[in-house]
């Protein structure tokens, strides 16, 4: 890769992760004046492990999340006004209002769904690369999901179908420490989460998740071995989330044990503006970055408070492809 | 016309639409060894990409049909035993019920689900189940449960190519039912629509699945006593065809509905509801269920066989029907 | 005496026999955290081996509570939201509904599932669901949905008590609401009784968790108009109480189900047919149900809100009950 | 342990294994003749895991077992009427002909269900070891499933369980190379089925389930372990059914690959007379145990055949503790 093309890569990454922080900074707090209705499970803390295993796929690839769902298709490359529209549920909203925080899933850039029930999303993972083989197409899908969802039998049936039939799938399990109040030890009796693909000879990974470029780099060489046939590969990212599970609950439930500030003394935000520095990238580049993406997350909310609500008839679109009937009380 | 039976309707409709596009394929547990008959030679004829065995993991494999699906596939899951969908629920519930919605119409998800109903031979509870109204009461499934192969050949060939998912309930008691079945390739009968399997005057009788046959019988028997039936088969469960249950109890102001599943929240039930809110004024008695008393099924044969709807139990109704006073005790 | 709200009465519920009796335990997701309160210092008080936060896992740890259950202990596990009842429901439909009855009576299976109906607040499709009538249709499964503080507690109390599996459905909009409780340790309600809320002469409202609250709402401003409404809350939907809805409906010769949960084969749905099947001769107009429509619960709070039964929908069918001309269209 | 109880204990197994042996048998040639109502899943050629299991365990153990459910209580010591009078659908059956083949579960030998839907038994298993370890009686839960099970959720969620809450359980997976018709490959990405307990960090053994003793040392070391507090163990059995999936289905829908004949070969009962006779103890001796065996079984069958089969109304019994109403037209 040139100089420039490295340079224009790392800018990205920061920009997404950027676009991620300065995005769920902002929800949370219009979230707090009841702007937002509904729960709200923000990716603060997160960032390099989405932006780092999205930026090592093609564009076309295939991406599905859980109910953290910001920062999924964000660092797949997602536009914000969609994205802030559906969280004010506004009908141009990329779920066109009825999906909400935890279903920001955004099918233009490859996003096939970002779903609320823990483990949920890994068989359609599986099944989305079944699709990719069985069309020749060379796409991977990759499948986010967290420590406590390896303990749900969805993800294990969707990850041994993955492995059996050597599907082109990239399982990234984001090990923020915590499912919910619960840590993870005692959720899970195995020390690294990335010993679940052993019980599918499956290849994985370790990575610490604070490292965009560690990310990316692991998750590069797993959609290379995942995209040549040779099967699935699990990812764990290391990696924390900041704010409570739910923001805005009025208490925190999750039993920190001071590990937050180890945690958050390596933001990733933080390490990687030093890195790009260090390796001399103009600071003043990286404000202007950070001012734009200021601007953008801006006018996604402003886009989205100007965005008109869906109306009561569009509560039956989409339950199929034709719409099933309004019932007359609801006509007045 | 040479007839064909209602497992090998299954067998070809899957067949042909096989044939017709490539993005249609198959997977589910032993299909390749064709367990019961309904792919036939497949793995030879398109392969094991196309026809994939999987491994025992229903919620697994019917998520990954989602999948497929979603990113342009049409996959055809066999879920053998109807009975299994239930690990299976999750996905069925909160994944394909609800993808297409919950992204605001971005997803697609054709799909089939079949699975099919093993009742009345000591196949005991935990593999004798037909819950096809649990799935009725979720919004974004549709259901077929054909009772003839004639319907089955044209609706699974419709259900295979609908962009909506489907679920199909083969009822096991249908299998070796057989019709005449047009060559046409493209021969579709459209989801959602009933039919009148017999016109009458007297009695409408609302039967679903494998109840069909059984009140055709009944109807044969109590035209000779010289009531009237009229045998209408919704077919499809979702959406269901409210308008001909509705207009035919216009027409007769008497309704059983027959349902081989348990009574209770059942499809029956369903229609029973129906009809009392759309119809009562015609109405000129109240609307009786034939089902499956809400006990579980016993595996000792002589106690299983006596649980399901029969004929006598339809002729018993009717003819409750017909006299003046018409109260059942609660 | 103070009033208790129906989050605290399942509190108490669960406090005292967890005092009671040293076989009854709890587990599930973050019971220790007690996320929404009806678990207050729970693990203090009992410790962490009655008390147990669970991996995600919902279908392993209700089906470990199937196993619990038959060697001797009486779990209660919440399973947070009725929605991740769906990745259970094999446990639940094949192992808990189906032991006793497989094994000839060798099984004993004292148990209750909680589970909360989270609903018109933005939750979205995956977590708005209002499954009860799905379990109706399986045999096997006692199911209590009390719309009471009162009646919480005391069900909730037998139903531990109870020595067969129970469901118990919390309706989260019932919550709040608020009873003066009895102080008697052993206050029990039996399970399978109805309740009548109120008596009322014109039309008999039957309705189901958190639809009780707003009938009465209903029932009091047609009073106003002169139409005298009974409200009729059956509080258990397994074993339904039919003698109590048939009785009233025999009374008042009309008839509205209430039921917040997805119309085709609700609990709505099934009232409706009982009462047309048991007592047509009384019926001076058709059963109409208000329920939820048939699609799914979208995000956004204007177009959520006005899906679910409300006070004026009843009045409306009210109002047309009372009417001459009573058919509505299919 | 002296020589006369070790003696006792080995002609035990010897006898159990010729009674699973002969009632398969008897069983599979009254299938064939219609006396036997339903599918048949029989047994044969795997008495050597459920016995050296059941052998290793206490009286008071408990035991959960899947659809192929006739050898398992059988050999924790099961009476045979109960048995095949359930096979034929009578009221004196061990679930009073409710049940059938697929459920023949002894709640008298600690049996806590055999059930038909595929891995749903593990956790019944996990429940069953957390009730005896709240209860501090040092009993443990054995739970028999096949390879193809370990691909279900159900398995996966009730080891993560019994594993994350160190569980007295015993997990024996009877890998008998296929699951129906698919061969263990075409479903499993794991060499060893004993690589599944690596997801829960579980001790594991992997033991030639054709050898009685080897299966009973390595449940017995696996009891221990399980009953001390340590957590649970996984157990892979290697072995071998010699019928069908189901027998007298018209046809074998298992895809043999010649390993019939070597497997058979290394037939469980004959080895361990062999080893016996080699070990001293007399030939006639093991003629008389199978010759009293002969008898044990014609006696159950003719027990059997003389029994009532239930009344109408005992099918409304058991669903719940209280009988449900039978309805009016089932009394004539
Ligand atoms: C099947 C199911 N069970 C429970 C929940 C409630 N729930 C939502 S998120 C969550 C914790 C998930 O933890 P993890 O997978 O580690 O993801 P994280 O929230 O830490 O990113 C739980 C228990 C759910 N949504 N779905
Ligand atoms: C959930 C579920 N899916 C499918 C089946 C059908 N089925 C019954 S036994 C079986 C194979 C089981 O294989 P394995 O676990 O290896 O046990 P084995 O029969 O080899 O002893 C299958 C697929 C079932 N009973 N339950
Ligand atoms: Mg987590
Ligand atoms: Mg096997």
């Amino acid at each position: 890769m040139s100089q420039n093309r490295k340079n224009d890569r790392d800018l990205e990454k920061y920009r997404r992760m950027q676009r991620i922080r300065q995005f769920e900074d902002l929800a949370e707090s219009i979230h707090a004046q009841g702007e937002i209705p509904g729960a709200l499970h923000t990716y603060a803390g997160m960032e390099a492990s989405g932006v780092g295993s999205c930026m090592a796929l093609r564009d076309d690839d295939y991406m599905v999340g859980n109910h953290r769902s910001h920062g999924h298709p964000i660092a797949k490359g997602a536009k914000l006004r969609p994205l802030m529209a559906e969280l004010l549920g506004k009908k141009t909203g990329v779920c066109s209002g009825k999906g909400g925080s935890m279903h920001l899933s955004d099918f233009s850039v490859g996003s096939l769904g970002e779903t609320s029930i823990v483990g949920s999303g890994v068989p359609v993972a599986a099944g989305a690369a079944l699709g990719a083989k069985m069309q020749g197409t060379g796409q991977v899908a990759l499948c986010f999901f967290g420590d406590g969802a390896t303990s749900e039998g969805a993800a294990h049936e969707g990850m041994n179908l993955a492995a059996v039939w050597k599907l082109p799938a990239i399982f990234v399990c984001e090990n923020n420490l915590y499912g919910m109040s619960t840590p993870v030890a005692n959720a899970v009796p195995v020390k690294d989460l990335a010993d679940r693909a052993k019980a599918y000879a499956m290849k994985s990974f370790i990575v610490d998740g604070q490292d965009v470029d560690a990310v990316e780099a692991a998750v590069l060489e797993a959609a290379e071995y995942a995209r040549s046939g040779q099967g699935p590969v699990f990812v764990e990212t290391k990696t924390y989330r900041y704010a409570d599970h739910a923001v805005n609950m009025g208490r925190d439930l999750t039993p920190r044990g001071g590990e937050e500030h180890e945690w958050k003394a390596r933001d990733p935000l933080t390490l990687y503006r030093d890195r790009l520095e260090e390796a001399g990238v103009d600071g003043a580049m990286l404000d202007t970055i950070e001012s734009e993406i200021a601007d953008e997350v801006a006018d996604a909310l402003k886009f989205a408070r100007d965005s008109e609500y869906p109306q009561q008839h569009e509560a039956f679109t989409d339950v199929f492809v034709d719409p099933v009937p309004m019932p007359a009380y609801l006509r007045a | 016309m040479a007839k064909t039976t209602f497992l090998d309707a299954i067998r070809q409709a899957q067949e042909e639409e096989l044939e017709r596009d490539e993005k249609v394929f198959m997977m589910g547990e032993d299909i390749v060894c064709n367990v019961f008959g309904t792919t036939t030679d497949f793995a030879e004829k398109f392969g094991l990409e196309r026809v994939r065995d999987t491994p025992i993991s229903e919620n697994g494999f019917i998520g990954a049909g989602a999948g497929a699906a979603m990113v342009g596939m049409r996959p055809i899951i066999d879920a053998t035993i109807s009975s299994f969908l239930f690990p299976a629920m999750d996905q069925i519930v909160s994944i394909i019920a609800k993808s297409r919605y919950i992204y605001g119409g971005q997803a697609k998800l054709p799909l089939v689900i079949r699975s099919c109903m093993f009742y009345g031979n000591s196949n005991a509870a935990q593999h004798s189940d037909r819950p096809y109204a649990m799935f009725m009461n979720v919004p974004g499934l549709k259901i077929i449960a054909p009772s003839s192969a004639y319907d089955m050949k044209g609706m699974l060939k419709a259900a295979i190519r609908d962009d909506d998912p489907v679920l199909c309930f083969e009822d096991s008691t249908c299998w070796m039912n057989k019709s005449e079945l047009p060559d046409d390739p493209d021969f579709l009968i459209p989801l959602g629509k009933g039919d009148i399997k017999k016109e009458g005057n007297d009695i409408s009788i609302i039967a679903v699945a494998g109840a069909v046959p059984i009140a055709l019988k009944a109807a044969a028997k109590l035209e000779e006593e010289g009531i009237s039936i009229e045998v209408v088969d919704p077919r499809t469960l979702v959406p269901l065809d409210r308008e001909i249950i509705c207009n035919s109890v216009r027409k007769t102001g008497r309704a059983i509905t027959v349902d081989p599943a348990h009574q209770t929240c059942s499809a029956a039930s369903e229609i029973s509801a129906t009809i009392v809110e759309n119809v009562f004024d015609a109405l000129k008695g109240p609307v009786l269920r034939v089902t499956t008393p809400d006990t579980h099924l016993p595996f000792s044969p002589d106690i299983e066989k006596p649980l399901y709807p029969n004929v006598d139990r339809i002729c018993a109704a009717a003819r409750q029907l017909m006299d003046a006073r018409q109260t059942v005790s609660a």
